[in-house]
């Protein structure tokens, strides 16, 4: 789906959504009357410097407001921008925010959910839809932490065989599937019903912490994680 | 992964009161060494795990000549390998064994 | 009648072609490959300067870019095979014949190209050898040489790396040869000069520095606790008993990890002043700490080293220096001072056998040999007294009567048992012997040979090869300090126990040495940074070897 | 030789942790005995490590019980997988639930290729328990100085710390050097260019630029040092804490806090840096430039007037927790930064544009001289993080 598709799906009463280079901010109001507040990282470009702080402006702005009004975060992005300018700057630390205050957001209120419908990579989707309390996908998502061409040339691995061990396990293959299966996405969405409706569903359950390595074990992906955290957490309080 | 396991006697018991030690990293050229008492003062187990195939009678030389230089028994011991070289191997068994007889802090 | 003077009128002619393409000595850089095609003739003997590190590497471009049908089967008479344009020529037909010294970098490609018959092998020298050659029947007829600048009369200065340029020179220039000159840049007056204009006919400006090779930088980053574990062996088992004091060091790492261990591990065993002061060496920077911390008293240096020019020049009681203040090496002096004035060679090589030969060629690479045989052999003609000569000959001949007894220099094969790649430095067979086979040569191409070898350092102990009274006693020396090699599982264990009771083999406790204490807290300078700030900044190492 | 430094980036994860807090008083969490490798490594024929290359557990610092982790940047580059992020998450959500400050030493390269997957949701859980933890109040302190640096996700993470101490070797970034002339070509960045790669992400630009906040030598000693003060500045009572779960308003605390940072600085300084503490008490309030004068003053004195002089943009002595009034400063700092550096074709342009007269002396500078001049001319973070 495209962006358009996906904000007239979701505010089929119309939104004030709109384009600023590859991001989009703006909000919109659900069937039911909620004011969903959006911003988006579009077109499958790098998340640079002057991306990331723009957004976490908008995201900021929202955060300051008492209302606890939601952030849906729509995302298709390429990887960070590697560059020698970003890196100079300290990309870290934009990233960084940008993820703290989705996170700050979350904590004063504002749910914040992520809609992961194209692309994403590396440290952008660490900043961006994994930052939010909630991702969700649609299908043809294509997430990926690192291609399978770059895994080659540091494993020495050919790329055939290295397919076919992905396979075997959803580990480290790029793709919505395997994200899914290590927990990084709550759900995938059904394209073909209302967007409005799945967010209204969304929205109505509370959300109950950060469930990622529960959900990655369920799902056979990460068999390890959630019972070595929970044991040095009890352990540490012990 | 290779699995080589050793349980040979080892005259010299190990001394101290730690119950463990850890030495090296897994690393390439490098090794780490996990150093556990056992119930058989007498003996030494070592069980290595290793990703350079066919080198068993390399292991099984080093093995030996540690148990026979270092106060080897009641201890087990287990070997992540990096592709080591004997020389390195030696050497953090032997600041295994140190390790694990220094006295407790 | 015969004509005395055929050489210098082939030079004439020389000159005379080169000058259509020059303005007095100065050549028209865009030109370069139409000049050298005309002062060129087919079937000459070139010597391409370039060494283990400075390289005349435009003219080495030049050469490669001629056209094969007009200058083809020259002999290149070289110390070092180095660039890619130094086996190019023989790829392309210009160069059939090889006379050279090292090969590091082109080690793989020189060794296949020997195999497929690309080259004609007439022999791999040492520095030296190669040198006197010049000066008997390997004299070029043509020299193509390096230095960092030049005025107008040709007169060149070499800076720091002057290294093989006079020898080259001298051999050519007054062997009625002709000399062509690269230099970075073209000066009114040069701070020094190293090589007057009268023997030089032509300078090419190249308008960059020519390259040089940072290659005796060791990262202190990189040493390990065995290799240092090596070095407390060596500064305990040898430097301290034969109380050395004039010496040569190789590149490796282990005697770059004796060097750091003088103001540390040396101090504290109070031997400062006792050994290590006079040297034949490059500049190394992991000397710098022991320089800083008095160590030393002087260096003759057979070439620089990449970031040590300003350290150098501000320690000019300790190095050779010219009016400028900069380095002035010469590879062939400090050579025979290796040879000559030296009682210690120690150094690392990649294989040694049952004997004690030692080669650094395997059987796909053929390394050459540098300056190694020269300074790990005894020089016959010595005839001057030292303390450590004196005893290392006493105690390979205890029988003759001292006054007409030989001295022995110690020469030291420094080495882990196993190598990179999990090679094992013992073997039945050197790889050089399964090339001379391979190539049908005269001589395999030993380093150093066994009768040279006194002593062997690795982390399980030293041998003394000077005591072995017989070839089986020898072998069980050798086999008794090689590890977990096959060769040293195969040893005579009595007889090894025999041996180490007569002190041929010394284990670390036998000299008071725990392998445990070996750590890197014990190095002078644990990383380029350290030597850096050892150097009061002075030292300024290139880009790839900083971690700031 | 225990007189001789301990190199830091030298050091091991397990020789760090010895070297940072009070002898005997580590107690390791599912340590190396329990054999929790990783169970993804296996595919790839690669052997585990019994730790997964992290080590996490509790000790004190000077008495005060902290929680700690230090990665190990030689296996694997300290890359996090699937079991080593875990470690570290449940660590800090144990901080958030004792209250309890954590310090962080990072080594890493950051996701492990071979459980990509694994490691980058861990990355994510992992931010998500820092912040967690630091609006409750807790200090999250990173110390950077490691072989592998801080790449990656771990410089996300170290991103969202409270404090960052680095030193020159320490690299903090996302993409690395070769990922980057890989990607996007040599002409871009020549990753064999160290002296660039160092000027580029070395703790030096990142301290001159705002990106770290306490600089120190390569020396155990001296992290232990700097990670004890920025610790001590964030005594924030416990029944303070409970009172006011999630963001504080500043006003509130601010008092309180100022009182409670000045007498513990002042306590735990001790000796020849009470000069420095109470000259920044009084211009302005403590806040992190006690850090910095404590660990100035342990890389050789002289600095000291140089740090007190430096500007702050807030007036507490005490550190909030993470909060909304926290990020507005951070923005403001970055948007700051991208305003005044954004043109700047190399990191030198940058350090000159900060005022210091030879940008090009300053790699080559030695610790103390560089903190002296830092101290003078750096962009301060203070409690923008």
């Amino acid at each position: 789906m495209t962006p358009v598709e996906i904000l007239a799906s979701l505010f089929p009463s119309g939104h004030s959504v709109s384009a600023e280079g590859d991001l989009l901010f703006g909000q919109g109001t659900l069937p039911g009357g909620t004011v969903v507040h959006v911003v988006g990282a579009t077109a499958r470009a790098p998340i640079g410097i002057d991306q990331a702080i723009r957004l976490s402006g908008a995201v900021l702005e929202i955060a300051r407001s008492d209302d606890a009004t939601p952030i849906l975060f729509l995302v298709d992005s390429a990887s960070q921008r590697m560059s020698r300018r970003d890196e100079l700057l300290g990309l870290s630390e934009y990233l960084a925010h940008l993820a703290k205050s989705l996170l700050v957001a979350e904590a004063r209120g504002h749910r914040t959910i992520g809609l992961l419908y194209g692309g994403s990579a590396a440290g952008a989707f660490i900043a961006t839809a994994l930052a939010c309390g909630t991702l969700v996908a649609l299908p043809g998502a294509h997430p990926e932490v690192m291609d399978l061409a770059s895994m080659a040339r540091v494993t020495k691995l050919p790329i055939d065989v290295l397919e076919a061990k992905a396979k075997t396990t959803p580990v480290f293959a790029p793709g919505l599937d395997n994200l899914v299966s290590v927990g990084g996405i709550a759900a995938v969405w059904n394209a073909d019903e209302s967007l409005a409706d799945q967010l209204q569903a969304l929205l109505a359950r509370p959300r109950d912490g950060d469930d990622r390595a529960a959900l990655g074990e369920k799902r056979g992906g990460r068999p390890k994680s959630a019972r070595i955290a929970g044991e040095v957490a009890a352990a540490a309080q012990a | 992964m290779e699995i080589l396991h050793f349980d040979i006697a080892a005259p010299t018991p190990a001394g101290g009161t730690r119950a463990m030690a850890l030495v090296g990293v897994v690393a390439s050229g490098n090794l780490e060494v996990l150093v556990e008492r056992s119930d058989t003062p007498d003996r030494c187990a070592i069980e290595i795990s290793t990703a350079a195939h066919g080198f068993r009678d390399l292991w099984d030389a080093v093995v030996a000549d540690f148990v026979g230089r270092r106060a080897a028994g009641g201890l087990r011991i287990a070997i992540n390998d990096g592709g080591a070289r004997p020389d390195t191997v030696s050497l953090r068994l032997a600041q295994g064994v140190r390790m694990i007889e220094e006295p407790e802090a | 009648m015969r004509q005395w003077n055929t050489r210098k009128a082939l030079r004439e002619e020389r000159i005379a072609a080169g000058a259509g393409f020059a303005t007095g000595k100065l050549v028209h850089p865009e030109t370069l490959v139409d000049f050298l095609e005309a002062v060129l003739r087919a079937g000459d003997r070139v010597c391409l300067e370039g060494d283990n590190q400075k390289q005349a590497d435009v003219l080495a471009k030049g050469l490669a870019a001629m056209d094969p049908a007009r200058i083809h089967d020259l002999h290149m008479v070289q110390s070092g095979v180095v660039l890619p344009e130094h086996l190019d020529v023989f790829d392309s037909g210009i160069a059939k014949r090889l006379d050279f010294s090292y090969s590091g970098p082109q080690s793989a490609r020189i060794a296949k190209m020997l195999f497929g018959g690309k080259i004609e092998l007439g022999a791999i020298h040492t520095y030296l050898e190669l040198f006197a050659r010049y000066f008997v029947d390997l004299t070029p007829q043509v020299a193509l040489i390096a230095a960092v600048s030049a005025d107008r009369h040709g007169n060149l200065y070499t800076g720091p790396n002057t290294e093989d340029t006079p020898t080259v020179v001298e051999a050519t220039s007054f062997g009625s040869g002709l000399v062509i000159a690269q230099v970075g840049e073209i000066v009114d007056t040069l701070p020094r000069v190293d090589i007057p204009g009268d023997q030089v006919h032509f300078v090419l400006d190249a308008g960059k520095p020519f390259y040089v090779e940072p290659l005796f930088t060791r990262d202190p980053a990189a040493m390990t606790e065995t290799q240092i574990l090596t070095a407390m062996l060596a500064i305990k088992g040898l430097y301290q008993p034969y109380g050395v004091r004039r010496l040569n060091h190789g590149i490796g790492f282990n005697t770059a990890a004796i060097e750091l261990l003088l103001p540390t591990y040396g101090e504290k065993l109070g031997l400062k002043g006792k050994i290590c002061t006079h040297w034949a060496l490059n500049p190394h920077p992991t000397l710098i700490p022991a320089i800083e911390a008095g160590w030393v008293e002087q260096v003759h240096c057979f070439g620089s080293e990449v970031g040590m020019e300003d350290y150098l020049a501000a320690r000019p009681d300790i190095f050779f220096t010219g009016p400028d203040g900069s380095l002035r090496s010469n590879r062939a002096f400090s050579q025979t001072a290796g040879l000559y004035a030296c009682d210690m060679f120690i150094g690392s090589t990649l294989q040694i056998d049952l004997a004690g030969h030692s080669s650094t060629i395997t059987a796909n690479r053929i390394a050459g040999f540098g300056g190694a045989p020269n300074m790990g052999s005894d020089a016959r003609g010595r005839r001057h007294p030292s303390a450590p000569w004196l005893q290392a000959g006493a105690e390979a001949d205890p029988d003759t009567a001292a006054p007409l007894r030989r001295g022995r220099k110690l020469v030291v094969q420094i080495g882990e048992t196993f190598g990179e790649g999990n090679a094992p430095l013992f073997v039945e067979k050197l790889g050089a012997l399964e090339l001379a086979e391979k190539l049908n040569l005269d001589l395999a191409p030993i380093m150093v040979y066994a009768d040279d070898t006194t002593h062997i350092v690795t982390e399980e102990g030293i041998a003394n090869l000077l005591l072995c009274r017989t070839a089986d006693e020898r072998e069980q020396a050798i086999r008794g300090v090689a590890g977990f090699t096959e060769i040293g599982r195969g040893r005579d264990k009595a007889m090894v126990e025999r041996l180490r009771e007569r002190k041929i083999i010394q284990r670390p406790e036998d000299l008071g040495i725990d392998p445990l204490d070996a750590n890197r807290n014990m190095l002078a300078a644990r990383s380029i940074k350290d030597l850096m700030l050892a150097s009061g900044g002075l030292y300024r190492p290139p880009s790839r070897f900083r971690n700031w | 030789m225990s007189d001789i430094r301990q190199s830091w980036y030298e050091a091991g994860a397990r020789e760090r942790i010895a070297a940072l807090v009070d002898s005997g008083s580590f107690a390791e969490f599912v340590g190396p005995e329990r054999r929790e490798t990783s169970p993804h490594l296996g595919i790839f024929d690669l052997p585990a490590q019994f730790d997964d290359g992290i080590v996490v557990g509790s000790a004190t610092l000077d008495g005060t019980p902290i929680l700690v982790a230090a990665q190990e940047g030689r296996f694997m580059g300290g890359a996090f997988g699937e079991v080593h992020g875990a470690k570290l998450t449940g660590l800090l959500r144990a901080a958030k639930a004792l209250g309890r400050d954590v310090v962080i030493a990072f080594d890493t390269g950051g996701v492990r290729l071979q459980e990509a997957n694994a490691g980058e949701i861990a990355i994510a859980e992992i931010m998500r328990a820092v912040v967690e933890a630091r609006i409750a109040g807790v200090r999250v302190v990173g110390l950077i100085g490691g072989r592998a640096g801080c790449y990656g996700g771990g410089g996300l993470i170290a991103g969202c710390c409270s404090t960052l101490i680095v030193s020159e070797q320490g690299r903090i970034s996302v993409t690395g050097p070769e990922v980057i002339e890989t990607n996007m070509g040599v002409e871009e960045f020549d990753s064999r260019d160290r002296a660039l790669v160092w000027r580029t992400m070395g703790g030096k630009h990142r301290t001159l630029i705002g990106g770290a906040d306490v600089f120190v030598d390569d020396d155990a000693a001296a992290f232990r040092d700097a990670a004890r003060a920025a610790l001590a500045q964030s005594a924030r009572p416990l029944s303070v804490r409970s009172a006011y779960p999630h963001s504080f308003a500043l006003s509130e605390v601010e008092g309180l806090g100022s009182i409670d940072g000045a007498s513990t600085s002042l306590s735990t300084n001790g000796g020849g840096s009470i000069d420095g503490a109470s000259t920044s008490l009084s211009t302005n309030g403590g806040g992190s430039i006690g850090g910095a004068s404590t660990s100035l003053s342990t890389n050789g004195g002289g600095s000291i007037d140089g740090a007190s002089t430096a500007p702050s943009t807030n007036g507490s002595g005490e550190r909030p927790g993470l909060d909304l009034d926290t990020l507005a400063a951070e923005q403001a700092r970055l948007e700051r930064r991208i305003a005044r550096f954004g043109d700047a074709a190399d990191a030198t342009d940058i350090w000159q544009a900060l005022g210091i007269d030879d940008p090009k002396a300053v790699p080559d500078m030695p610790a103390t001289a560089f903190a002296t001049l830092a101290a003078q001319y750096r962009e301060s973070a203070d409690d923008a993080r």
